[in-house]
């Protein structure tokens, strides 16, 4: 992997990457983490919620990254 | 699989405390109520599956 | 919601590419095939959902 990018920006985790997909791929800003999902919650409920070991990959994204829905940048709005 | 899974034997249904975002357990917009309906449609398509392939499927 | 992305309006599709590593673009072992299944079912499972809100879900 080419860190062109300063790690020192990747300390947080991709929001995008995080529901399933992030269209920067390995250019992200973000951190990308792989995780195993969760095929109770890929069937609709986990019982375990955030203690689940695996990922639940949620539908809507943080509400300070609703304005992006298309992922055009990794950087959030500071809402007021 | 999980759609027989009773929620009345979840013990203190996590989802329902204060600060809890039913989003951590619930996908696809679901809640308690509508989820409950979902597996008793998922159980029962599953139950005519079952009977149907019983018959000949031929025809059909 | 995630499901606006639209993969067909990512340019050049750059997972697709040689020596690209899906798992960069893609997270829990989805690819494009059932990332988009997935989304389908989000969106049909979200607007039944609406429909049968409509409806008194006492009929479930
Ligand atoms: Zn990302
Ligand atoms: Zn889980």
């Amino acid at each position: 992997m080419y860190l062109h990018i300063d790690p020192e920006s990747k300390q947080k985790e991709c929001p995008w990457y995080a529901r399933g997909f992030c269209k920067h791929g390995p250019n992200c800003r973000n951190k990308h983490v792989r995780k195993l999902v969760c095929q109770n919650y890929l069937t609709g409920f986990c019982p375990d919620g955030l203690n689940c070991p695996n990922g639940h990959p949620k539908y809507e994204l943080p509400v300070m990254y609703n304005n992006q829905a298309e992922g055009s940048s990794d950087q959030p709005t500071q809402q007021p | 699989p999980i759609t027989d899974v009773d929620l009345d034997n979840v013990e203190d249904k996590p989802w329902r405390k204060p600060g809890a975002d039913i989003t951590d357990y619930f996908n696809y917009g679901f809640n308690e109520i509508s989820w409950r309906s979902y597996c008793a449609k998922q159980k029962m398509l599953r139950e005519n599956k079952k009977m149907m392939g019983d018959l000949d499927m031929g025809d059909f």
